[in-house]
């Protein structure tokens, strides 16, 4: 395609950040799909509006989920991208990739597909971009042999994320990828085959800096903490004093203002620490987190449809969270049970819960309500005796 | 042959270079050596060096391939990609460091995003994939990267500053936690197709998906009926029903959302506020966009205090000081009417002029 | 009545603090309701309930409003309060009163009812507790005749009330007293005539100290406040710091940390300053309001029922509060009007805020969208386009 | 005679003392000369000494002409009642300052409730007048002053302490932004009585009433059904209708509401959070309630900091550790679940054991 028909899109090729034009460009050399989505791009750059059909159910055996189906609304002008869905690729734990494997993805999507991709999916997913519809099947047989399975997509659990954790981080927790892994194949049949009133989220963060974001995207929120004393190296708390100022930085900084710090020693009333990790990120060498070390499980995050996004809350302040993980597949396993049950369709948990109260969730899960699972208490005086009196 | 199904991911052990399987969960501390490289250094005393790259998300195979080249030139062949999308090349003697970064330069391939810097936008498919944007995705992220390029690779922020993208209100990513978001808008109705409606659609489900409840069954039509004073275009219809349409030339554009954060560093988890209603699509560049998102930047670099992120920023001065200090003009949309507006109104007489 | 008829309310005669039951048996001594209010009380506390039956409407001419019917459940028992309602009698401004008038009210209420009276009620009226139905319009004719008007009740606008200001306070932004005086005279009608979608209430602070609760409950809220520099008396200040900790007990509590205190100067970044009063109030003779004054106006505060408790939220950032208030007037009225108007049976107006919109109020009264109307934006992406694209 | 109607209220120039006629709005500053003496200085130089003396609020007239006795002996016949239902005598000649206060001593009228005392307790009728009460109101306010009484003469607190009690959820006063506020709640739901349902109320206004939606209409019977699930015992729909009464000896009860507050100094005005759902009714001395309070005050005034509120301190240490301290055990019923309840739920892992 002769730059002169992407003009619009021929300007992003320029500046420093990585383009996706080229990216575009060189897989459009190959083939004619992405040489379409190109033209039907830069259509859409000159109309301001997007030409994608309302998606339609396509997919392959034995599962309802993994295949985003797609269709131009100007497939006459673009017949490359009259069919263009996308497959989603469960990606290996923590996103770690040997280059034998990577190139393995890459020449089974040059046979099948566009010949572009997405590293990553928002939620985690290797994307493959846009395939038609008799290439699916063959597709993903060859990616099983490579493999790769499909992700979740519709009204499944959706593929489950988590931070590199132990891999490459002091600040594990717990073994965040061996947990995903578990979980991942704990519940291959509910990502597979949509059968729950929508979707539903498990991410994983080893300590509470949180980097799958999963407080604010996940229906089921892990997040790695610890019980007991910050580990303080005196002498390391000395050796950062030479290149920061830790009474502002740190001290200062410090929400529970539960730290002190007098030029010669760091103390740290660790009663009153809410393990924000702020003193933690900052002195990495001088502080380390508790020995005890688990997870905190939170509920019910989402975006903003339908009732407006959520953040999730605490429900189980304190978990052990060593193999096989029962304890946590089993809370799983409670909370799919009665959001399955209750759930309208369309409901994600955090609205289901937001609709019938907490208090029902935690009888229904088992869980004794704690002072650890709200910010304040109700304003409001309309409570329930549910036991009567 | 029958298929195999329900096999799962690799194991991600399989994929671990030898110094991470050898360190696995005994990683003693690590140090910011300089933006875009990492150190962390084992109990055993190993180091491993990793350097991140910045990446469109948005790959051909073959540059799929070259990242595999580079990979097995510098790093055994292993590789990872980062919950923001960048690449991160996985260094495990120190002498491979320098000869990486020279090579990755000339490569033109940006390296930075760690620390306090601007790292990666987390977006989503807009016109390049998606039935329901109201803006490009990658488009966007290009010219806004372009234009915050300098902080990519550099640590001049007070704290950390995430900035991510979604193409509609679906706010695919934690757009709705982030301390900058763009955030696709629709301003017109959904363009009824009643034949449509009739023949594809579950006119309950139609109904209750709208958030407002504008809308109402049309039983002589078999169809429905929207009010359109109590639509506010979430598309959420559309989603559920391809014959309600939203998306529209000159409706569609970006908003702007500030002051969000996801980490429970200091102040905790938030959600990203309403500060720019509407600004229009303006492909290839959308200059309106990108001038807003760093202004919003610098406006934060200039007067935030180190360690203080958009929102902790604006919570200490307060929004009305923000409209103020930003130069952005107060919109009525930004006062909240959804269902828990009140918790934003200021019930205090207590603000500054 | 012989103290042995009621032993647990004997108790409540000992301790220090006043007991309403001694009051309660001194009426007694002159009026049968009293003893049958004393006798039926006890009896409450013996059924751990009360005994009054749901109130009915009863009134003098041309009011609807002033007078609470109340009935009691066991009038067989206690004949005397078989009737026994209750006057609400609009309070001079600022509760003040001289003992002639006070004594004026007295003899009135010892001719027609119990001798029981409440100084005064929650919403600020004197309560003359208890008198049977044809004692109500001669009560209410004596009362006018010594220059008393009955306050609010029912689906009326409420007797308004005001903190005592410039009366005896050096804090006072604007004269409450005379605005109190002011908003009454002017709205006679809709006090004493019900005719609203339900109960409205306006509260006048002459300074964010908010000494009548304001802010919590009254539909309509004054708050007194200023504009520009909060005026220092550094002589003063160093006076202050004799006897407190400037630093600790000032400085570091000002919510905007707009303060700094050398040892010998007090300095405030007063365009930061978001007028808490907490300086002004530890300091009063050091610190004094900045000469321009005037009033923030906020609405919707109210209790519970039906959908929660509000605050009131500001609508008006500043508003000069001077004679003939005209401005505030007409702020009143339009406010009336939206709400009489669009407010459904038994709806608040914070209420109907929340369920229209702040947005349509504000156009409704005309008022301009301000940063200083919120704590913070929406985070919900739920918004309008109402004058179209 | 026509009824003359519409004159309002006495005009308050005539009912004020010639001091403060001569110094209105001209007063300079003022000093807390002992608890229950307040001295406002005039610009004039004038000095007005406040006395400020406790009342049950339920007063008898003879009771009233006791306090116009006291005023006109030491204050020129002038005397008024705060926003909190206590007595102030005004005294202009600080001559008449210690024979006053010698007078009320003789009395037994109790001086104080300023500054960091505790003041009345703003309250309701309860069992005395009204038909909605969950318990009474004069009764527990006798109980719990008598036991704090020492703290409305003195200055023990490191703060501001405000109680306010009303005896059923329509919550007459501001109890649901006080430090401590005392609730009667009902425990059991409405008791129908078709017959009066039927001919006394209008049955759209009370399905309207119901806060959770438990109300339908039964048109069989011309009345209502009740979903005893959803029914929290507001007792609102009785308000509208004689045919629902809520009121249970047994389910009636007291619970216990802290950290409100009114004023816009520091933090802001902000709402009581239940601590105690439920204490039971136990006249004349609701022993177990007067024990909550003073142990929420002691608990507070023990380790709050100076000038810091019971919500300001709870929000400085948390609310899991408040519990902690006031030794109050947790119940189910203190997490929200009403509208607004996402925003009370704790979206963080940052918190303490
Ligand atoms: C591909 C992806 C965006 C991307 O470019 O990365 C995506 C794309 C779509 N999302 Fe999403 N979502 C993607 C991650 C997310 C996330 C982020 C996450 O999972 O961490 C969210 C926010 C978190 C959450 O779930 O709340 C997200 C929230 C939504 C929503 C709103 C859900 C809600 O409850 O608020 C919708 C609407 C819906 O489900 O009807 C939606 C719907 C969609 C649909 C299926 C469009 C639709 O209306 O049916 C999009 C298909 C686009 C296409 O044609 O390819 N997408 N979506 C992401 C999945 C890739 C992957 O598997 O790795
Ligand atoms: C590689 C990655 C995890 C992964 O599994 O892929 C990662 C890796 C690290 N994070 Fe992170 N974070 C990663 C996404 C996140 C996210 C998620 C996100 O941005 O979507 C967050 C939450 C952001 C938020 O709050 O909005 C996140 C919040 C943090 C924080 C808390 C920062 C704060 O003060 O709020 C730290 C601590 C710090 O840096 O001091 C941290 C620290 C770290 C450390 C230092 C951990 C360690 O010891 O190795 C790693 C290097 C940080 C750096 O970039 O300088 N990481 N980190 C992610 C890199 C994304 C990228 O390409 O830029
Ligand atoms: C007498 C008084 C309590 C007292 O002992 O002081 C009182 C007594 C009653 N109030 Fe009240 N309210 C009284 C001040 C208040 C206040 C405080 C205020 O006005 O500042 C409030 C809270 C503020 C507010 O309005 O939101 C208040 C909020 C209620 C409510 C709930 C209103 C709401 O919107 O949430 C009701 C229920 C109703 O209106 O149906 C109510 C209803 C009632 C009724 C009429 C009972 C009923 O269900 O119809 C009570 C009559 C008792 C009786 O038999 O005498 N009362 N009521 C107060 C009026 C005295 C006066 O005129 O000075
Ligand atoms: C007399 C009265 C006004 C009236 O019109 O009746 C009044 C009078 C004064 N108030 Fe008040 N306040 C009065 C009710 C209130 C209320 C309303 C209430 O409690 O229901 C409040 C809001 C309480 C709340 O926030 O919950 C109130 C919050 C204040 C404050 C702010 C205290 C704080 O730090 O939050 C001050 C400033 C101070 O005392 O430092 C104040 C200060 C004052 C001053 C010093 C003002 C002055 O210069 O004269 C007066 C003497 C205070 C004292 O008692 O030591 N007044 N004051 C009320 C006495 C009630 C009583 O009998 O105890
Ligand atoms: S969430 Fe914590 S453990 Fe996981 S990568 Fe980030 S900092 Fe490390
Ligand atoms: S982890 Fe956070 S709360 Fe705990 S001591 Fe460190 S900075 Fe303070
Ligand atoms: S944000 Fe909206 S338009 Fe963009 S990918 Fe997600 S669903 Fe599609
Ligand atoms: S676009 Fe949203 S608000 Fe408008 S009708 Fe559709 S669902 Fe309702
Ligand atoms: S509200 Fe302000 S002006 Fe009014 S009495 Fe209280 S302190 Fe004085
Ligand atoms: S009034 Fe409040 S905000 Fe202003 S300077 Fe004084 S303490 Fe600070
Ligand atoms: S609080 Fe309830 S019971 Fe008490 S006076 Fe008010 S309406 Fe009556
Ligand atoms: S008591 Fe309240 S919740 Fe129960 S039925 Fe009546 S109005 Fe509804």
């Amino acid at each position: 395609m002769a730059n002169s028909e992407t003009p619009l899109l021929d300007d992003l090729e320029k500046g420093p950040w990585p383009s996706f034009v080229k990216d575009m460009k060189q897989a459009a050399v190959k083939k004619e799909s992405a040489r379409a989505l190109l033209g039907q791009l830069e259509q859409s750059f000159v109309d301001n509006i997007g030409h994608w059909k309302h998606g339609g159910i396509v997919g392959v055996k034995g599962y309802g989920a993994g295949v985003i189906g797609r269709y131009s609304d100007i497939p006459d002008k673009f017949p490359g991208v009259e069919h263009f869905h996308t497959m989603r690729v469960n990606m290996p734990a923590g996103w770690f990739y040997t280059t034998k494997a990577l190139r393995a993805v890459c020449d089974v999507w040059d046979k099948h597909g566009s010949g572009l991709t997405n590293f990553h999916g928002a939620t985690g997913d290797i994307i493959l971009l846009g395939t038609s519809t008799d290439h699916l099947q063959p597709c993903f047989d060859d990616l099983a042999e490579i493999g790769f399975d499909l992700g979740g997509s519709g009204s499944a659990m959706r593929t489950p994320s988590a931070c590199v954790g132990p891999a490459r981080c002091e600040w594990a927790c717990f073994d965040s990828l061996n947990l995903l892994r578990t979980v991942t194949r704990t519940f291959q049949g509910q990502m597979h085959r949509p059968m729950f009133p929508y979707k539903i989220k498990i991410k994983i963060s080893a300590c509470p800096n949180d980097c799958v974001a999963s407080i604010a995207r996940a229906d089921i929120s892990v997040i790695g903490t610890w019980r007991g004393n910050i580990q303080i190296d005196q002498t390391e708390v000395l050796a950062c004093a030479k290149t920061m100022n830790i009474q502002t930085e740190v001290v200062d900084l410090c929400p529970t203002k539960c730290m002190s710090w007098d030029g010669k020693a760091l103390t740290i009333d660790d009663k009153e620490c809410n393990r924000c990790m702020h003193c933690i990120n900052l002195m990495p060498k001088a502080l380390r987190q508790a020995k005890e070390r688990g997870a905190t499980i939170l509920v019910g995050s989402k975006a903003p449809i339908v009732h407006g996004a959520l953040l999730s809350s605490v429900v189980i302040p304190f978990m052990k969270m060593d193999p096989p993980y029962d304890e946590f597949i089993e809370f799983v396993n409670k909370t799919f049970e009665y959001w399955d049950e209750n759930g309208k369709m369309r409901e994600r948990l955090g609205e289901l819960i937001n609709r019938l109260g907490m208090g029902k969730f935690l009888k229904a899960v088992g869980l004794k309500p704690l002072p650890q699972m709200i910010k304040r208490p109700r304003a409001n005086p309309y409570y329930f005796w549910r036991e009567g009196i | 042959m029958a298929t195999r199904t329900d096999f799962g991911p690799p194991d991600y052990e399989t994929m671990l270079p030898p110094i991470i399987k050898k360190n696995y969960g005994m990683w003693k501390y690590h140090e910011r050596v300089k933006p875009g490289l990492l150190k962390h250094v084992a109990e055993s005393g190993d180091e491993l060096y990793t350097i991140r790259v910045g990446s469109a998300r948005l790959l051909s195979t073959d540059h799929v391939r070259e990242i595999c080249d580079v990979a097995e030139k510098f790093c055994g062949g292993y590789v990872r990609f980062t919950s923001r999308h960048n690449i991160e090349f996985l260094v495990s003697e120190k002498k491979n460091v320098d000869p990486l970064i020279a090579d990755l330069n000339k490569r033109g391939w940006p390296i930075g995003g760690t620390g306090h810097s601007i790292t990666n936008i987390v977006h989503t498919q807009g016109w390049i994939h998606c039935h329901t944007p109201a803006t490009d995705a990658s488009g966007i992220v290009k010219a806004v990267m372009d234009e915050l390029y300098d902080y990519f690779g550099s640590w001049k922020l007070p704290g950390y500053c995430r900035i991510s993208l979604a193409c509609c209100l679906n706010m695919c990513g934690a757009v709705h936690c982030s301390d900058i978001a763009i955030l696709g808008i629709h301003r017109t109705v959904p363009k009824l197709n009643h034949e449509i409606i009739r023949t594809k659609c579950e006119i309950p489900n139609v109904i209750a998906a709208c958030p407002t409840g504008a809308i109402r069954p049309d039983p002589a039509n078999k169809s429905v009926i929207v009010n359109e004073d109590r639509c506010m275009y979430c598309g959420n219809c559309y989603t559920m029903c391809p014959g309600m349409p939203v998306a529209d030339p000159v409706g569609g554009g970006v908003s702007i959302w500030v002051g969000g954060k996801v980490s429970n560093t200091r102040s905790g988890p938030a959600f990203s506020r309403l500060v720019i209603p509407f600004l229009p699509n303006t492909p290839p560049r959308w200059p309106e966009t990108v001038a807003a998102v760093k202004n919003i930047v610098e406006v934060w670099a200039k007067h935030a205090r180190k360690h203080e992120r958009m929102g902790e920023w604006i919570e200490r001065i307060g929004w009305e000081r923000f409209f103020e200090i930003a130069g952005i003009p107060f919109a009525e949309q930004i006062i909240d009417d959804f269902t828990l507006a009140s918790e934003t109104y200021r019930t205090t007489a207590a603000f500054k002029w």
